[in-house]
């Protein structure tokens, strides 16, 4: 019916290898990115706890990773990935690069979206003798819950984006299935069916951070 | 197996490629060949030609079909492998294609060329010139790490354009002539014939089947020669016409 | 129990200093209710803010409870703040939670349980009268609501000392007679130590047994209540006594007054039990004078009444003095004025 | 000048309604000032929201200068306010901005020249007494400075409505004094119309011609303010009403009577020229009576003066109803009241 | 010295390479990103001016380009950028791709920056009859600004991750360099001297982002 060289089939797992990809590395990213991202804001000077090593080497760490284009980091990342998951090839080994690129990332977006808490909630808590991880967890975190959820729909989408380039050691997925078709085979129907698929992803990504974000904000 | 060291197991193993038509020929004309015999082929396709060795230095694939012996030393060199050549596949060459002028002759200094940005690539490209007499290369000009310093102007000065090799074909109107990888002309249905120059592949740059020194006398690995050097495959490939003006293994010649 | 001394507390940003304090000292005694007021600016929010260490002196001690603060570490300091309960002037309550889960914050901190948490906050949502608002979000609540519930917040794990930041000045008469009263009785059950801050002298007067009088960074004159609003010595005390003791006559009186041609009076003051006693009686019935009250006010202060009296008193000279000997007698302080 | 009309708001969220305000009607004449009080959350400000449009009435009219607003395009509706200022109850002033920047807002937005509002600001900053923090950021304000910043603002684009959410319960009462000095200054000369949610009383006291008490989303009373003052009606009204002028007699003072077997006194009240005649002395030497002063205030309303009077009289029979009979005379309300 | 292909010249031009690309696609980028941003806030149901299709139409179209990868971007762009500069290759014809691919994604990052001031202030505004425009520009803005600074930031560290992808249309630069030579070519001092300038116009480009904020959070 059309004139491509992909099957349904290859679409349809192709599909699930995306999802896990971008699942696993978002799940493990979010995680230490948030992590991160705490610890940069209350570890800088003036932050509840200043701690002014820790800021000094986390900082650089996440410019460092996020200076690197994703292409070299898969590459350079090679030894350590097959330090991790025992191969460079395929989507496990896709994972680990995706994670440490997104993972600075997350942490800035996340360190903007705390940096907008007010000091004068920080003040409430402190005057209840909380103790740092509860100022983060039962203050600064709540506040900043719904700002958190669209920059993780930011970053789920430039995710997505980075999975493209999975390829390069050999995992699959949809953004693949674009460039190794479509760009790199002048597959139209490929990369165009490729993109709406991806569109539609990102879309409902989008639009359920949006009604979150907007339910925690409540208007 | 998911790793390619099958150690012991002879009848599996790890089928690697870059983009395009070589892993098309092998899914078409080869694997049946094999899965008929019995061999369980693992396909692995690295969207950039740069990985495929580094993948089997780790033993992540078991062969590749992508490269050049002159290539494929230089690696064993740069990255202290062990890689031989098993036998040819049948190589798409490099053609020089124009969308603004109509012959060769248009050529004057200044003259914009698109070439790959691959060092392999670029330097099938740049001999192509070099056949025109449209530029000099040096005699030290790397292999791996082959680069446009190395060459020189001779009949006119070129600019060069230096792109993805996937990009080449899509920006020809913006460039007066443009060396593209036979495998995307394929690709594009176009034809290699209708290219303004065509690379007269000499040996060292032919295409071939990689293995791993150590896996030469498997099973596998000579079950993977003889499948590329079967009549079946070679009927194959010639009742195609996108195949058309691809370089034909030596063994099919002997024939 | 809180002890501050000499403390100097200067604010700096991009070489701009503000001196906020200058040198203040002052002691709080368990079981006071010591009231800080000042004009606008003079730095009654800086003080408090000493008191749990959410502003550090530039110099000086800030000792609580027998503790230097300066000498503790940042775990002892989060014990201390746990029995120091505050109420911002900006309230500071979380948006993203419900007026339920912010009043039960300083418990789900000290990590108690369920039940007894349930049983508090209920507890403190109905006394401030916030009940049916448990679930509603602070951005729902009009401006003395949030104020009622950062004094339930504040009030929640029963701290031994509590700092208010003008916790009433949001709220009407009724609300903050009820707030006060809570006050009055946490401070009598429990012996909670209360720093407050206000600006309503009425508040004050209600419920402080201690007043500092602050002017610019600086404390210029502590005691007593009854000694402060009885004998403001300082003009600006003066001020802030005369908006809840008239101890002036109003404009309006004074303009008849002058029309009248009256320019001397008689100022009486008496307080406590004298404040009701028949004296006004016994001038023009025992010493036949001739009086008129211009003006009079009585206030309540700590439970004792301080009556102030303008009286126009005309008749014999030989009348007024022997009138003069038996106030004297009768302890009530009187003075001649001019208007 | 506004015309409030069965007014009715209910928020919605999530299917919980909380009804603000229940068919509220009032009208704002051109040049009064009219004081809201209520208790809090009895719908305050979401009255004077309603007027510059902030919150849009779920039924009823809101008429501002004889436009009805709901008619009115978003354009109209921006003009219309510009003549409308606002102080908020939260101040709501840009922390990214400086005090002079603040203040200048209005300004800008109306694209006054450069000199005009470096004139109008730097008047403005002196009256508020913040000429010094002009290049300071809010959050480097007591809450005292940031309300007059607000205020301030407010004032900037000299408009012919001003709105105030509690303007003053920030600030201390001097400088609340001088603000609402201000008020009364502006709305004398310049005739702006003044609509002013307070919970002091005494604010309304000193400058409002008109008040309206609200409970509960309705306005429960409403008229001159000496009117109200004089003799509310409802016992809400009653109750903030004696927050100023003490009507009733002080507990402790009750408990000495009680002790003293005092069950009934005499309550006089005086308006005006009256309060401060000397009737009290009249009683005496006419009526050959034995009266104590047990309680006394006198309360200033508007340049009026207002008295209350219990007293304790003894005498003949005879004696006391010629006393009450001059008592009508004079036209001072009396009446017998049993403690 | 080193084992190298690369020479210093072609380094100094590929700095200057990189900066052009990233400089004029930031610019261009930040406005339309700002507008976007901006008009995805007021016209949004609830917003300053809401225009449901205004919002409706930039929303989706803001997620159909964050969904397509780069390279794909690239070279659906090239048409496009051909009738825009005239020719689908160089430094110029990177920029277009560059600019499509940053707009997107600071118009979200704008959007979330936005949304953070609080109703007050906006309250504030429309009680002085601010227009929308004023609105926007007096208001929503200053306020908005320090967060807006951190996403500028954010965004220009991705621009430069994304303009190493710009050698597949033949542009040069630092990254181009990396991949090109670093990858491509193993050639580690390549790689590792561009890698390090990444990391320190990188880490510039932050801590000015970040003090910047600072200031302007005065703290
Ligand atoms: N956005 C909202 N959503 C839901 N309920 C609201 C909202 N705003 C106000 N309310 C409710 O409407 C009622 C009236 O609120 P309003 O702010 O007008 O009170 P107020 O008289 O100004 O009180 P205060 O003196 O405490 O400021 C309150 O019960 C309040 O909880
Ligand atoms: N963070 C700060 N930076 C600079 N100056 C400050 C800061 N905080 C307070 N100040 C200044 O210190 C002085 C005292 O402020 P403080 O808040 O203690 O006053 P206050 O007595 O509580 O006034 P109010 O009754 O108006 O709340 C004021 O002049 C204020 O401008
Ligand atoms: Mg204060
Ligand atoms: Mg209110």
């Amino acid at each position: 019916m059309f004139d491509t060289n992909i099957t349904l089939n290859q679409f349809v797992e192709a599909i699930g290898e995306s999802f896990y990809m971008v699942g696993m590395s978002l799940l493990i990213g979010t995680i230490f990115g948030a992590i991160f991202g705490i610890l940069i804001v209350v570890t800088r000077p003036g932050g509840i706890i200043p701690f002014p090593i820790v800021y000094m080497i986390l900082n650089p760490i996440i410019n460092t990773i996020r200076s690197v284009p994703f292409i070299i980091l898969i590459v350079a990342l090679i030894p350590f990935t097959r330090s991790i998951v025992g191969t460079s090839i395929g989507n496990n080994a896709a994972i680990v690069p995706l994670i440490i690129f997104i993972t600075p990332f997350i942490a800035r977006l996340v360190e903007n979206s705390l940096l907008e808490v007010g000091p004068g909630i920080i003040e409430a808590a402190e005057s209840m003798g909380a103790t740092p991880f509860q100022v983060i967890w039962h203050f600064i975190l709540p506040e900043a819950f719904a700002s958190l959820i669209l920059s993780l729909t930011t970053a789920t989408i430039s995710l997505i984006g980075a999975s493209a380039m999975a390829g390069v050691v050999g995992a699959g997925g949809v953004g693949n299935i674009a460039i190794v078709y479509g760009y790199q085979r002048f597959d139209s129907f490929a990369m165009f069916s490729t993109v709406v698929i991806l569109i539609i992803i990102v879309q409902v990504i989008q639009s359920t951070g949006n009604k979150l974000a907007r339910m925690i904000r409540r208007n | 197996g998911d790793q390619g060291d099958t150690d012991g197991d002879e009848t599996s193993f790890v089928a690697g490629f870059g983009v395009g038509t070589y892993e098309e020929q092998f899914r078409e004309g080869i694997l049946p060949i094999l899965e008929e015999q019995g061999f369980d082929v693992d396909i692995r396709i690295l969207s950039q030609n740069m990985q495929v060795n580094p993948a089997m230095d780790e033993g992540s694939i078991d062969s590749s079909v992508f490269q050049s012996t002159a290539y494929m030393e230089a690696i064993n060199d740069e990255l202290d492998m062990d890689m031989v050549r098993l036998t040819f596949a049948p190589g798409a060459p490099q053609s020089l294609h124009s969308v603004r002028h109509d012959s060769l002759d248009a050529v004057q200094d200044g003259s914009t060329v698109a070439l790959p940005n691959d060092p392999v690539n670029q330097e099938r490209a740049v001999r192509i010139l070099e056949d025109l007499g449209w530029v000099t290369v040096a005699e030290d000009a790397g292999t791996t790490d082959f680069s446009l310093s190395s060459v020189s102007p001779a009949a006119y000065d070129i600019d060069f354009q230096v792109l993805d090799p996937a990009q080449i074909l899509v920006s020809l109107e913006d460039v007066d002539f443009g060396i593209i990888n036979g495998n995307y002309i394929a690709d594009a249905g176009m034809r290699i014939a209708d290219g303004l120059a065509i690379e007269n592949t000499p040996e060292e740059h032919r295409i071939i089947v990689t293995v791993r020194e150590e896996d030469v006398d498997t099973e596998w690995a000579q079950a993977l020669k003889a499948a590329y050097e079967s009549e079946e495959f070679e009927e194959y490939i010639t009742n195609q016409s996108k195949y058309d003006g691809f370089i034909l293994p030596y063994a099919w010649e002997e024939r | 129990m809180i002890i501050l001394e000499d403390i100097h507390k200067v604010y700096l940003r991009k070489n701009v200093e503000t001196t906020a304090l200058k040198g203040v000292s002052l002691q709080v005694d368990k079981g006071d209710i010591f009231g800080v007021i000042g004009y606008s600016g003079a730095g009654k929010s800086t003080l408090v803010r000493l008191v749990n260490y959410l502003e550090r002196p530039t110099s000086g001690k800030v000792i609580v409870d027998g503790q230097l603060l300066a000498d503790r570490s940042a775990h002892e300091l989060r014990q201390i703040k746990k029995d120091i309960g505050m109420i911002f002037q900006h309230f500071n309550l979380l948006e993203s939670k419900t007026i339920y889960q912010n009043v039960a914050m300083p418990l789900i901190l000290s990590k108690k349980g369920k039940k007894e948490t349930k049983e508090r906050v209920t507890e403190l949502l109905a006394f401030v009268g916030l009940s049916d608002k448990a679930n509603s979000y602070p951005n729902e609540l009009s401006g003395g609501q949030k104020q009622r519930v950062g004094i339930a917040r504040a009030l929640a794990s029963k701290p031994k000392i509590l700092l208010c930041d003008e916790a009433t000045s949001a709220l009407d008469p009724q609300t903050t007679q009820s707030i006060l009263d809570l006050l009055k009785k946490v401070n009598n059950e429990y012996g909670i130590t209360i720093m407050l801050i206000t600006h309503e002298m009425s508040v004050i007067q209600k419920v402080c047994n201690k007043v500092a009088v602050m002017e610019e960074g600086e404390i210029i004159e502590q005691g007593s209540v009854l000694d402060v609003f009885g004998h403001p010595k300082h003009a600006t005390s003066k001020n802030f006594v005369q908006t809840v003791v008239r101890t002036e006559i109003p404009e309006n009186i004074k303009r008849k007054l002058a029309v009248r041609e009256v320019t001397t009076l008689t100022k009486l003051e008496m307080v406590g039990d004298h404040a009701t006693e028949p004296v006004l009686q016994s001038l023009i019935n025992k010493f036949h004078l001739d009086v008129s009250v211009v003006f009079t006010n009585m206030t309540e202060i700590q439970d004792t009444t301080l009556a102030i009296w303008y009286l126009q008193i005309e008749g014999k000279e030989s009348d007024k003095r022997a009138a003069w000997q038996f106030l004297e007698e009768q302890n009530v302080r009187y003075e001649e004025v001019t208007v």
